[in-house]
């Protein structure tokens, strides 16, 4: 049964899943960190529980607190959402032993895919192809990862075993960058997961990172929902994803022949609920398995845009034992889907994490624009978490309208208080190889600049700043002579006379 | 008022006489502008030409972001420059650089020692953030003269955590 | 060619209008009024104009300024969205003469279906079905409409010949409510359209009203698009709407019956653009032309929604010279969609208008919910125009997933600083004959109350109140004991002195 | 401190004697209040349970707007109450009641003059406001002793229009 869903999470994807859970008449259970008594999911589940301090492992990444917390609700399922215990088969594992459903896979297809090295080593049996690496190596010291680097060949990624999101990742193009950049992996990966265990992979170059959204039920059966195109990426984080990809666009053989492979290594765990297989796909439509991530990802809007399935009531639909919705004869593709991730960061400056209060929030509304997102004006952004603070959908008919329609979404969207790379996706929207679907995974770092140097208007913001430094200094100037005047200074006075009465 | 307003290469002379208009370089606009809901964020009407912008005082001068444009605005008093003008202009501004926490965080390391010489792009701090491990780096090359922090510090946003000399 | 349109209209459909040109690549100018310099439509056009004070009939009504921007801004089509000059001849024809593309029907379709008198005779002769009335009379003076009213028969209505959204529209039982109430309806008449022409109509008890969207094209070609249940009306004000009609259903006859009808009364009139057609449909499913919307309607969401055709960017089409996107085959209902219309008004307070400034507006986003608004948290809601300040649209795969999702979406909605009706659709949405689709246009007058005297959470309420006096009584309290403290006293003291340096 | 507490027929005596408790009639409740962005909107967890309401201080007493109802909640110190009616209680309040105007808007006519006796729900003024005609009545019966508006007049919220007395 699932009637009381604890939601092991925070953010925008806490809010995402109360409201599917509402939608189904479900009851919710938030938890929460010192930092977080204002956040959005605190305030929209039936209940909230405080769980430890701000920082993750205090609270949010505290496993004996939440089961804790799902007995003492009586919260007969948890929903993991992505990122913190999302992919810990510990967490899973703690939820089947306290009898509590977990909205995911088993365990043991967790620990399977989890351990990125052993997930490429399984599916490589199971017949998936997968970029070269140290696979079926188990967790490498440093010298062993040192001694294997020639072989496979540069320039190389070190991924987190534990990974995901870009944390704990590098890019190495020679034998000397390896040890700085392996201590800096796995310290990353240590502060992020909890785990420095980190594994080599050859790094495919112009190639596309595309994704395959698969569903599995309890009762064997595998469905595959497309893809979709995560290449626009910095630091390894997708910034903006999309579906269909324009690279795959109307090759409905690539499609199929992604979706089979992608439900075999799923089938190859015994994979239940949703999940996502990660694919580099090279220029001549080879593609590669990458990696499977075991839980609700990111960028799942883009897909429910394209396929009307809703697939957070789907994941519960399956946690209950219910058969999937649809066979795979009856899901198709309709239209296109673009997903702009709103990150707090400056990107005219190096995109420094910027926190503080919102002062403002102006989000964009109207026709095929979805907006997922736990900010609100007077909301302050904690620093302990991801930057993620929203993300924008837009659905159009074709490729080009749900384009212009982020366009003008972007353009209405204001936020005010903190910082955010609007301007980048903005900028994105604007440069021509992007409308042109010609991007690999490096072409927002190497191939796109923001620069504003040759913007269109200085002269209308130089209008404007003017004009605000004159309002300013006409508002100081008036504040002097008010200060001058007879009525103001009575008013002072008097309130001073009060205080000494 | 006339002011002399420079962004990027480019300097207009804009003069300000009352509510309803602006003339720059010689040429009158009408202008309306109102702030939005008492925010930094703006609507301006230009010859009826409706945009929609942030601007905001920066640590150099004015930020004007426009349609997803960033343009670094500094605003002149016209009569302030030609004042200092005819004293005599041209001071070379050298000195420290004092490296700013840009946001609150915790300080993983600092990996240059004082009396070290560091290039421009050197690293200079390790900061975590927003679980970002974020790498502060040098604007200019120079000697660490000064080092107030140390991993395991919690720092506020502009805090000072080291300065370059020359 | 339409490659600058003027929207000669304000609030959520100006800027429904701007979103979609927006969207086309098609420059937009916007036209204020005094009251409206903060106005989202100001701010989101291209251009914009002031065309005078903020009441309507000098600025919004006036056809003279309007094609004076027009002409002035280089606009070469306009949009008249609803209400204000949308259904007005000379204005279509003004715009005809002056070169300009009227997003709309010719002004005789407008004239022949705008007189709703007249419009009654017209689609009788083309064979549609009318509620018995004054229909073919033309405009009748008070002692002529007393005259003929028994020959109708009681209960009758008196409706505005220039009217639409129920004004100046009332309901007469017996003949000696006819004079006064025949004033009042003159007066309203007069006020809003600059028309107190009426005409009488039989009033059909029991009945629904349903409407069906058409579209024409310059081609000969007409299509529907289904239908909108529009019987939840207050006032006769419609308060929400969905698409499809509970009450049609699964009838696909009595759909395409309908369907059929109302293109055959578009064409009667040789009608061009989107348009409406509105049914009263008895308990046996006979149904009667009421009027034809010849305009763009303020619940065309909900169509938009189950048809996936965006009805703005069609006019637009259809303004350039183009065919229909799609054929009558090819237009499918998916889903299921409800508007609730959200107006500045106190539900507690017999539906009092409430002006002010919202100071603050947190929008319900998320999957399956559109929001059509114009306001944001620092705007002021002017005195002088609609009530309607927002409107809440909710997509599902069923009735109850989209009532469900409407539910959570209002629950989240939260517009501080002014009174708003969303406590009257949370009830509606409660209510069993509601959700049982067991509803009449009389429904939410007469067999609905805004009861709360059996509220469920009086506890938590008288909690909440006592907390909220509690924590304003300490607050008060702090005041006075800081206002005895040396250091506050300090600064007020160093204020005081340099002040008077 | 302790409040007698009245909403619709049922009143609570509720104390208050720390941030995180109050005890109603008895029972102790943990709780957590926070106003959401500095409005009148709170958030409140009650033993855990979350609410979201507006909480504002009306004309007779608090309105509390929780999940779609409206409560009308009147808070007395429990103290007060006990002194006032230690002192004898019981004034009938009967008086003039004055029609205030609940929005700003043009009157459109005033179809009773002064000494008319009214019914309860006659019409006493006509009041237009974002394009409707509002029509404002009589809460009960008595006789119109004071007009001060008229036909034509642009009036202000809470302009007092016309008084009824006995």
């Amino acid at each position: 049964m699932v009637t009381k869903v604890l939601i092991a999470n925070r953010g925008e994807i806490a809010v995402r899943i109360i409201r599917a859970c509402r939608e189904l008449g479900i009851e919710t259970v938030a938890v929460f960190s010192e930092a977080d008594r204002n956040a959005m999911h605190v305030r929209y589940a039936d209940e909230a529980y405080l769980i430890g301090p701000a920082p993750s492992r205090d609270s949010y990444l505290r496993i004996d607190k939440i089961i804790d917390v799902a007995k003492r609700s009586g919260a007969d399922a948890v929903h993991p959402g992505y990122g913190f215990l999302a992919e810990r088969e510990e967490f899973a594992g703690a939820c089947e032993e306290a009898g509590i459903t977990f909205i995911g896979p088993k365990p043991s297809a967790i620990a399977a895919m989890g351990d990125k090295a052993v997930a490429r080593a399984t599916v490589t049996r199971a017949g998936v192809p997968v970029v070269p690496g140290t696979e079926g190596e188990g967790a490498l010291r440093d010298d062993e990862i040192v001694a294997i680097a020639p072989h496979i060949g540069f320039p190389l990624l070190i991924k987190a075993t534990a990974g995901g999101g870009g944390k704990g990742m590098r890019e190495v193009h020679n034998p000397e960058e390896l040890p700085p950049a392996l201590a800096a992996a796995r310290r990353e990966a240590e502060a992020a997961f909890g785990d420095g265990n980190v594994y080599l992979e050859k790094l495919v170059t112009g190639a596309r990172h595309i994704e395959i959204q698969i569903m599995a039920d309890t009762h064997g059966n595998v469905v595959h929902l497309g893809e979709r195109e995560c290449s626009i990426q910095r630091r390894h984080q997708k910034v903006l994803e999309e579906s269909p990809s324009p690279f795959v666009n109307d090759d409905d053989d690539l499609r199929r022949r992604m979706g089979q492979v992608a439900c075999r290594a799923a089938a190859a765990v015994g994979y239940v609920n949703a999940g996502t297989i990660e694919f580099l796909v090279d220029r001549d439509k080879n593609f590669f398995f990458l990696e499977m991530n075991t839980r609700l990802q990111v960028e799942h809007p883009v897909t429910e845009l394209v396929t009307g399935i809703d697939i957070v009531k789907e994941q519960i639909r399956i946690a209950r034992g219910r058969k999937l919705s649809r066979e795979q004869s009856e899901i198709a593709m309709t239209g296109w889907a673009i997903e702009c991730r709103v990150n707090a960061e400056d990107p005219y400056n190096n995109f420094m994490p910027s926190t503080g209060t919102v002062s403002a929030s102006i989000v964009p509304t109207g026709p095929g624009v979805r907006v997922d997102t736990f900010i609100y004006s007077g909301y302050t952004i904690p620093r302990y978490y991801d930057s993620l603070i929203s993300k924008v959908i837009c659905w159009g008919e074709t490729r080009g309208e749900a384009l212009l329609r982020m366009r003008r979404a972007l353009e209405e969207y204001k936020i005010v208080g903190v910082k955010t790379n609007i301007p980048l996706h903005q900028h994105l929207l604007n440069s021509h190889r992007f409308m042109g679907g010609q991007f690999d995974t490096r072409f927002l770092e190497e191939r796109f600049q923001m620069d504003d140097e040759g913007a269109q208007r200085p002269e209308i913001a130089a209008i404007l700043a003017t004009l605000a430094a004159h309002r300013r200094g006409q508002k100081a100037a008036q504040i002097v002579r008010r200060g001058d005047r007879d009525t103001s200074n009575w008013k002072w006075v008097g309130r001073y006379e009060r205080m000494h009465r | 008022m006339k002011y002399l307003t420079a962004v990027n290469d480019q300097t207009y002379l804009i003069e300000i006489n009352d509510d309803r208009h602006v003339v720059v370089d010689g040429k009158v606009y009408d202008i309306d502008l109102e702030a939005v809901g008492d925010q930094p964020l703006y609507s301006l009407l230009l010859d009826h030409h409706s945009f929609e912008a942030f601007v905001d005082e920066g640590d150099t001068g004015w930020l004007v972001l426009l349609r997803g444009d960033l343009y670094d605005v500094k605003v002149e008093d016209e009569r302030a420059v030609r004042l200092a003008k005819a004293a005599g202009a041209g001071v070379v501004q050298v000195g420290d650089f004092h490296l700013k926490a840009p946001m609150p965080g915790l300080i993983v390391s600092v990996p240059v020692a004082e009396g070290q010489k560091v290039s421009k792009g050197g690293i200079l701090v390790i900061l975590e953030s927003m679980k970002m491990q974020n790498e502060l780096k040098s604007p200019r090359a120079g000697t660490v003269t000064r080092i107030k922090t140390k991993g395991g510090d919690n720092v506020e946003q502009n805090q000072v955590l080291l300065t370059i000399g020359e």
